[in-house]
């Protein structure tokens, strides 16, 4: 019996590993749900076959109402409901950690430091999901406010909450105390409350998946508790590939995580920092790709360097990429850029950009505060913002088109040259520019991989 | 064998039936070339480029056509010049047979084998010497360069300090070679180019090269199996028009190429829709020579309507690139000879059951040969 | 302690395996990926269903009993909650 | 504030310095406009267009230079109309200052505000009223089309059933804005393109349309700081002249722009490099009028050279697209006078100490104020 | 002491990991191959760290000589001798398997079912993999024939030995015989032998591949034998890693790996197959990016399909990174290809196709047998073989571009359509044909996109 | 059996490490990347390690001992070899 039912862990391990990797292509995605919840039925049918597993009433009480619940009310929300009800779900996976953790300690059976080490972090972690899940949940559901809540002397109390936990735990570990264990469940479920607050509402889908790693890590822990396998594996599974995505989300949202964790802003979903004078941000292709990729409105923004570069091919199939993408793509044309009139129409042209893409000085600039990302390829006289907010500069006057009202903007360049003026571009330096270095047609190519890789 | 090459009598053409490459490969055949002073005097080839090739240059027409047994021109021959052929004699060039019926009974009567340029087949064995597209292909190139050198604006868009030119609209009627390749100009010259053929599958060619397909719904229409469009039944004709006046009249080029094989080219273009367009456009009507598709149109002459329009209805449009039109041609000329050499006999082979020659040989042995032309 | 450390095998290799499965994931899937694997993350139920299966008494039964039904609502609900937005996600796509 | 603006009175001139387009801004602006009758008939615009711009339409040339307070034109006007102008208007338009000193005088005794169009400095600020570039930029396509339309052969490579037809060479002299638009236009055509500039940063552009760009070591060049080309000492030139002959002489087409600000062009091809090109073959001479790049070119005249190349020397070549041409030239007079317009006084503002001003404003308050010039 | 030693084993692991990893990226590749070193180091120091392992001189012994005749191989061998020199390395890595689980069967300890099927599979999969990486190496080195060796009834023989092999693995697993072992022994080393010598040398180092994770996989079965974690894993790891590869190998060849291994062609390196009337092959984007991979010379064959797909940016992307990838890139223009005179011209200089590269009929003709592979794009009748030998086909006499003569052709098309002539084409039955079938531009591209990925 | 049960585990994580591990490889590292693994197949050492180190006598140590020599020059000469390849392979590439 017991080899059939690590049997059955084994095969449940393999679902799991085929589930995940199915739910990161779209074409496969629902099969691969499908699939890891087969692996999951499996697991718990081959656990309820233990011998050790006696009361199977409550247990089946316990199934029942717990699947009425999840399910009734996974139905019944509303599409917009959905990544709130995530976040809740997760939190409940989080408090059940806890639970089986502190269960095992009230058993009492186990007195080697391995399994207290494992009790121990499953509550930690699992308290700390549980609380901060359900602080996001408050927050997206709109029954909290998005805004982040900063509160005096946050990172003070933080600390001494971490330090304490850590103490708590040695304790916990060497004497088995339970004053501290309920010590730790007590902390854990604050620094969960206290470390989701100052997030804003924006960031929330990173934080749920980063939780969401922690359930699953929590889970591998709790696994270390009772020696389970399968715990383990898809605990570790979901923990690392939780970890992975929300890189890649942060990514996307052209923020490094560390921002989101404790930059404290994000509240109304753009930055709102003062510009950082003297500081030129550059961001790889593969970071500039998790942008463009989440990007609904892209504006190209060719100058004197997609020429030189000969880039105008790739530029056109990276538009039709992100067109395919789902974005709606355009390419401003600034009257001077280049070095002769109408020198980005040769080169679009002969790349086959529709001429209905092509867009105007004026009409661009009207709508470019909606747009999620300007890609400014070569070009730099024409996006300077000196022209319209420094009377000093020698181009003040000039119409330029507004890029730096955009979003985001990526400006492609191969170093720190300056365009044919001759001036410092102060656009380079705005806390929404990343500059992506490199001859612009190996950038763009670069992100045409990405987005085929 | 003797082969000769007379000057072109008509003044507007400028085109040479053998250049000095064709020379040479003939010659390479085994072939004795002659060719009349003066031949390529008008494409830029001088006496000398012939003689170097291997060619006898020789001032004396008449002699030069009697004494040869293949002679090849460009266009059709003087009448009076048929009788200067000796018997079985062979003549290629363009005859225009359909018109030309006089020509053809004094061609039978002489006991010359005439083969008409304009009758090879469209099939793919037959390309290297249809004529018919190579000239085709250039005129179509030639329509564009001309339209532009007549306007008075710009074909690329162009987005300037001083605001934004756009681009100019053109409209291509007929996609068959020429119509193709004037697409193919004008698009790289960077118009915006809708073009419009009775033949379904012409207007996926025009969308391969990137232009606009102007779908209207004729009903049924056929080609020949040689690809050539039938004529269109005067309802459907009409219906085109009303289809296309609004195309043209938002156009600044109009390029009209439709021809119906062995027939007049429909008349495409009236005069209303010549006044609806904007002053300063232009059409150019590569079927003028043959009767036009604008009416109105003169053949070799430009005029400017009332409303300001440009009517190009050039004659001899290859003409203007005469010196790569008589490349072309003359290859044309060279691998037909050559496809039916025989390489003993040094001679060019008549066989009439041979499905090209079938297609384009009138006259051999005395008499009309060909079914169409047959009396 | 050879299970530990067969366990720590397991650990490890599972950690690369979950490293390698995550690659280039079109944003659209970022919601439904992650909600996938929350639902993942509800394999706790296993040990929730140790915990109050066992023949014992007294609080730490009741515990694993509250963790059986919150692991339980994190499973279903987790499963269903994804195949929906994946039905919708379907759908949008034809 | 009065504009006005004058039919041109050069036969050869087809612009207007006003088009329908910006008459509208500017009265827009506030503007009183009134144009002479026939300003826009030979680039397309009727009387009728410009009345319905807002524009007065006068036939009473005279009365309309009296009554202006600014006066836009395309050339330079006849030395005895500067005397109708009233004291302390304002007249914009081409002056060739370096040339015409007596004109320049005349303007400032009559009190009369010059403004020369070739004068507005090359800075990125003002390049909406650079009307120098607007239409060399046009110069530049315009001269390809006419070569084009002048040549014997085509210009794309084609692969054809009748052999290859190989791709046209061209080779650009001066890489300016003309240059660089001649460039873009023959490589749209299918050309080969050479270029070569004595400014190294010109052949970097010309590499950025895909040209090929002549490298000669001629030791330091120099630009202004305008961006215009320092002339070459006679060393360089003469080696210059001698690095480029075989281009030249390979080429089936070659444009010549190369000039020097405030002086004559240099001549760039010598007589002997025109004997060795071939026949058929065409230069065009964008420089012409102002002297030429070429030996023996004749401003507004085609001349065919004994070994058959054609010689064009255009004069005027913006005026072939003289619609365009006007739009741009237009747009650039209007944006000047938005760019200096005072909306209170509804008037341009002279303001000698403005760095725009400063390069083009000639005379000013009886005097010659630009610096250049004065005396 | 254990637990030092199994840490030590799990560090191991890791290294494997990332060597394998590692060695996969050209940039990281040597960097990779040391870590695994390190790794092996590690595993090995901790093995003579087990108390069970007393007797240190032996072994001491054991590995100065196989240490000093490695390194001195490894370090003489001429360049050209380095893939044979890895087959017979592999040879005896399968040997020591072999010798590793004969060596527990005399110790005699192990009794249960699952040590006996681990002892049986490691002396099974372990003598295969020497006496075939023996054969290997021999033709390989050229002190055999390159050539298949065929014998008759071939197929049964190694049937017989199959059986033989399963039946005497059920007596020895069920009666622990030790004649049943040797008779394993016996047969796997002839297994090896006979299957290895059909196989052509061009083929050679696909079987390399395959035998090597062969000998991981009996690594990995002897790691059962003793019950070593990092045997399993590392053995597991080559195993698995080597069959993707064998794989790999194979597409990049254009074969199949049943192909491979029963084929019995490749001696010469060209497919000997007769031309297969009324079958046309289709290939995946995949594969056929495997075999362009490996090219050495490319040459694109425009056609009609390519104007209407309007691929032409495609395909100069494509032509650029092949070229970038070493190979010589060529575009093979038939005079009348497309519907009008210079049709691909117009096409190609849009696509800004240099014109070097640009090549006639005749001249491609000419050397088209040396041209590892052809693209064909939307072509049809222009490459038709009945314009060249069949009399009967109204296009004989037609000069074609002679495609069918190169070595392996891709033809890029929708479906089953025909040309404009309305022919059949035999060239897509051709047996170097590949259909790659799809919109030309879409087909492209992918193949791009496999490149990039 | 609890610990082969967890070996077979370790097994079948380790088998789909190694297929997620090996991508898309350029052809030049078809030959090293095999060589390589190669040299890591040579792990059988410890195996050969342990049978050839027993307090034992008698055929089966004498087979230990000649698995250590094999195995050591498929792990000695592996790496070398690999290494000399992806040398050669580096300066090619400059
Ligand atoms: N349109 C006209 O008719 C005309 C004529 C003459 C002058 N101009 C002047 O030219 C300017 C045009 O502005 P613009 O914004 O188009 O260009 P720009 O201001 O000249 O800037 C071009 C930028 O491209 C970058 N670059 C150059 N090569 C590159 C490559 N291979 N890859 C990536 N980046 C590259 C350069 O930075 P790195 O060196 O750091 O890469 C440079 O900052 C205006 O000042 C205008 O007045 C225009
Ligand atoms: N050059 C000229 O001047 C001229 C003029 C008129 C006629 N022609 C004739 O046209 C023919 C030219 O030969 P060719 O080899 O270029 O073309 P072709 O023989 O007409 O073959 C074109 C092929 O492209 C495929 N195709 C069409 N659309 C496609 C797409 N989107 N993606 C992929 N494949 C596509 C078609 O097969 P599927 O339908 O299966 O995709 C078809 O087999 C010759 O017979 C020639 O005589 C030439
Ligand atoms: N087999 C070959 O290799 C080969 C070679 C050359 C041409 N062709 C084919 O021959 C055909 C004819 O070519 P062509 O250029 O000599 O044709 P053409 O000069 O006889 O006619 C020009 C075009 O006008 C069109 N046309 C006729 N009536 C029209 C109308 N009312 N409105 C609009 N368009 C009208 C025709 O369909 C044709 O496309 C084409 O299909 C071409 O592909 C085949
Ligand atoms: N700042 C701006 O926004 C702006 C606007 C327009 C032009 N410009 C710049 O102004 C400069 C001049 O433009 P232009 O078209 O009026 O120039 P131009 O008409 O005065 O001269 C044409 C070209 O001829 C070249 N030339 C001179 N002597 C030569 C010789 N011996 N051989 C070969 N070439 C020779 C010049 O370098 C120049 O490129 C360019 O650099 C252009 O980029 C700047």
């Amino acid at each position: 019996m017991e080899k059939l039912i690590d049997l059955a862990y084994i095969l449940s391990s393999i679902l799991f590993i085929f589930g995940i990797k199915m739910l990161g292509k779209a074409e496969s995605a629902r099969r691969g749900n499908l699939l890891s919840a087969v692996g999951m039925l499996i697991a718990m049918v081959a656990t309820l076959l233990y011998k050790e597993v006696v009361d199977l009433k409550l247990i089946g009480i316990g199934l029942v109402v717990g699947t009425v619940i999840g399910g009734v009310w996974a139905q019944k929300v509303q599409m917009t409901g959905m990544p709130e009800l995530v976040a809740l779900f997760n939190g409940f996976g989080g408090l059940a950690s806890v639970f089986v953790g502190w269960a095992e300690f009230e058993f009492g059976k186990q007195t080697d430091v391995v399994t207290e080490v494992a009790i121990y972090s499953a509550i930690l972690i699992g308290g700390v999901t549980f609380t901060g899940s359900l602080i996001a949940y408050l927050k997206l559901a709109g029954k909290m406010s998005g805004r982040p809540t900063l509160f005096p002397a946050q990172k003070a109390i933080n600390a001494v909450i971490f330090t304490a936990l850590i103490v708590l735990g040695v304790i916990y570990v060497v004497q088995g105390a339970s004053w501290a264990l309920y010590g730790i469940i007590g902390l854990s479920l604050l620094l969960g409350v206290l470390g989701v607050l100052p997030i804003g509402g924006g960031d929330m889908p990173v934080i749920i998946a980063f939780l969401n790693s922690f359930s699953g890590l929590a889970g591998a822990a709790a696994g270390f508790v009772i020696l389970n396998k399968v715990l383990i594996v898809a605990g570790c599974l979901v923990g690392t590939s939780g970890i992975i995505l929300t890189i890649i989300m942060c990514k996307a949202m052209n923020r490094t995580f560390g921002n989101v964790l404790f930059g404290g802003f994000g509240a109304a979903g753009g930055p709102a920092g003062k510009a950082v004078e003297g500081e030129m941000k550059a961001v790889s292709v593969e970071d500039a790709y998790f942008v463009l990729e989440a990007a609904q409105s892209v504006v190209f923004v060719p100058g004197y360097g997609m020429a030189v570069a000969q880039a105008q091919h790739a530029v056109k199939e990276l538009g039709s990429i992100l067109e395919k993408n789902g974005a709606d793509v355009r390419y401003a044309i600034h009257p001077v850029a280049g070095r002769m009139p109408g020198h980005m129409n040769v080169l679009l042209a002969e790349a086959d950009v529709p001429y209905e893409q092509l867009c105007e000085m004026e009409p661009i600039n009207a709508s470019i505060s909606q747009v999620d990302v300007v890609i400014v390829i070569g070009a730099n006289d024409v996006v300077n913002p000196a022209a319209v907010d420094d009377p000093e500069s020698p181009i003040y006057g000039m119409p330029i088109i507004n890029v730096h009202e955009a979003r985001t903007v990526f400006a492609l360049k191969r170093g720190k040259g300056s365009g044919f003026s001759g001036l410092e571009n102060a656009l380079f330096f705005r806390e929404n520019c990343r500059m992506i270095y490199g001859d612009a047609k190996e950038t763009i190519v670069g992100l045409v991989a990405q987005f085929k890789g | 064998m003797k082969i000769f090459a007379p000057k072109e009598i008509n003044p507007i053409e400028t085109r040479a039936s053998l250049d000095p490459a064709a020379v040479k490969k003939l010659v390479g055949l085994g072939a004795e070339v002659s060719v009349e002073s003066g031949l390529g005097a008008r494409c830029g080839h001088g006496d000398a480029a012939y003689i170097d090739a291997g060619a006898t240059v020789t001032a004396d027409r008449a002699a030069g056509l009697a004494a040869a047994d293949l002679v090849t021109r460009v266009r059709q021959p003087a009448l009076d010049e048929v009788g200067l052929l000796k018997a079985g004699a062979i003549h290629i060039s363009f005859l225009d047979p359909f018109h030309e019926t006089e020509l053809i009974s004094r061609f039978a009567a002489q006991q010359v084998s005439a083969i008409s340029l304009e009758m090879i087949p469209r099939t793919t064995l037959a390309q290297k010497m249809d004529a018919i597209s190579s000239q085709a292909n250039l005129a179509g190139y030639a329509a564009v360069v001309i339209a532009a050198s007549r306007m008075n604006t710009i074909f690329p868009m162009m987005m300037t300090p001083a605001g934004t030119i756009s681009p100019a609209k053109v409209f291509v009627l007929g996609i068959g070679v020429a119509g193709l390749q004037a697409i193919a100009t004008a698009k790289r010259l960077g118009a915006r180019v809708t073009a419009f053929d009775v033949r379904p599958e012409a207007l996926e060619q025009a969308e391969s090269l990137g232009a606009k397909a102007l779908r209207i719904d004729l009903g049924t229409t056929a080609g020949t199996d040689q690809g050539y469009a039938k004529e269109l039944s005067p309802d459907q004709l009409a219906k085109q028009i009303d289809a296309q006046a609004k195309v043209c009249a938002q156009s600044d080029v109009v390029i009209t190429t439709a021809k119906v094989f062995g027939r007049k080219p429909p008349i495409l273009i009236k005069k209303d829709v010549v006044a609806s367009m904007q002053s300063g456009s232009v059409i150019v009507d590569l079927a003028a020579e043959s009767g036009g598709n604008v009416e109105g149109i003169t053949p070799g002459e430009v005029t400017v309507t009332a409303n300001g329009v440009k009517l190009i209805g050039l004659a001899n449009i290859e003409g203007t690139v005469a010196k790569h039109a008589s490349q072309v041609l003359a290859a044309n000329f060279a691998n037909m000879i050559e496809h039916f050499w025989d390489k003993e006999a040094r001679t060019f082979m008549i066989k009439p059951a041979d499905e090209i020659q079938q297609g384009c040989l009138i006259t051999h042995g005395g008499s009309i040969v060909h079914e169409r032309f047959k009396i | 302690m050879e299970t530990l450390i067969l366990l720590l095998f397991v650990f490890v290799l599972a950690a690369f395996l979950g490293f390698e499965l995550i690659q280039k994931i079109p944003s659209q899937l970022h919601t439904p990926l992650m909600s996938g694997s929350n639902a993942i993350s509800g394999i706790t139920i296993v040990g929730a269903i140790i915990a109050c299966g066992v023949d014992a008494h007294g609080i730490g039964k009741w515990l694993g009993f509250g963790a059986v039904v919150l692991a339980m609502i994190n499973v279903v609900g987790g499963y269903v909650v994804t195949d929906r937005m994946l039905g919708m996600f379907k759908k949008k796509n034809k």
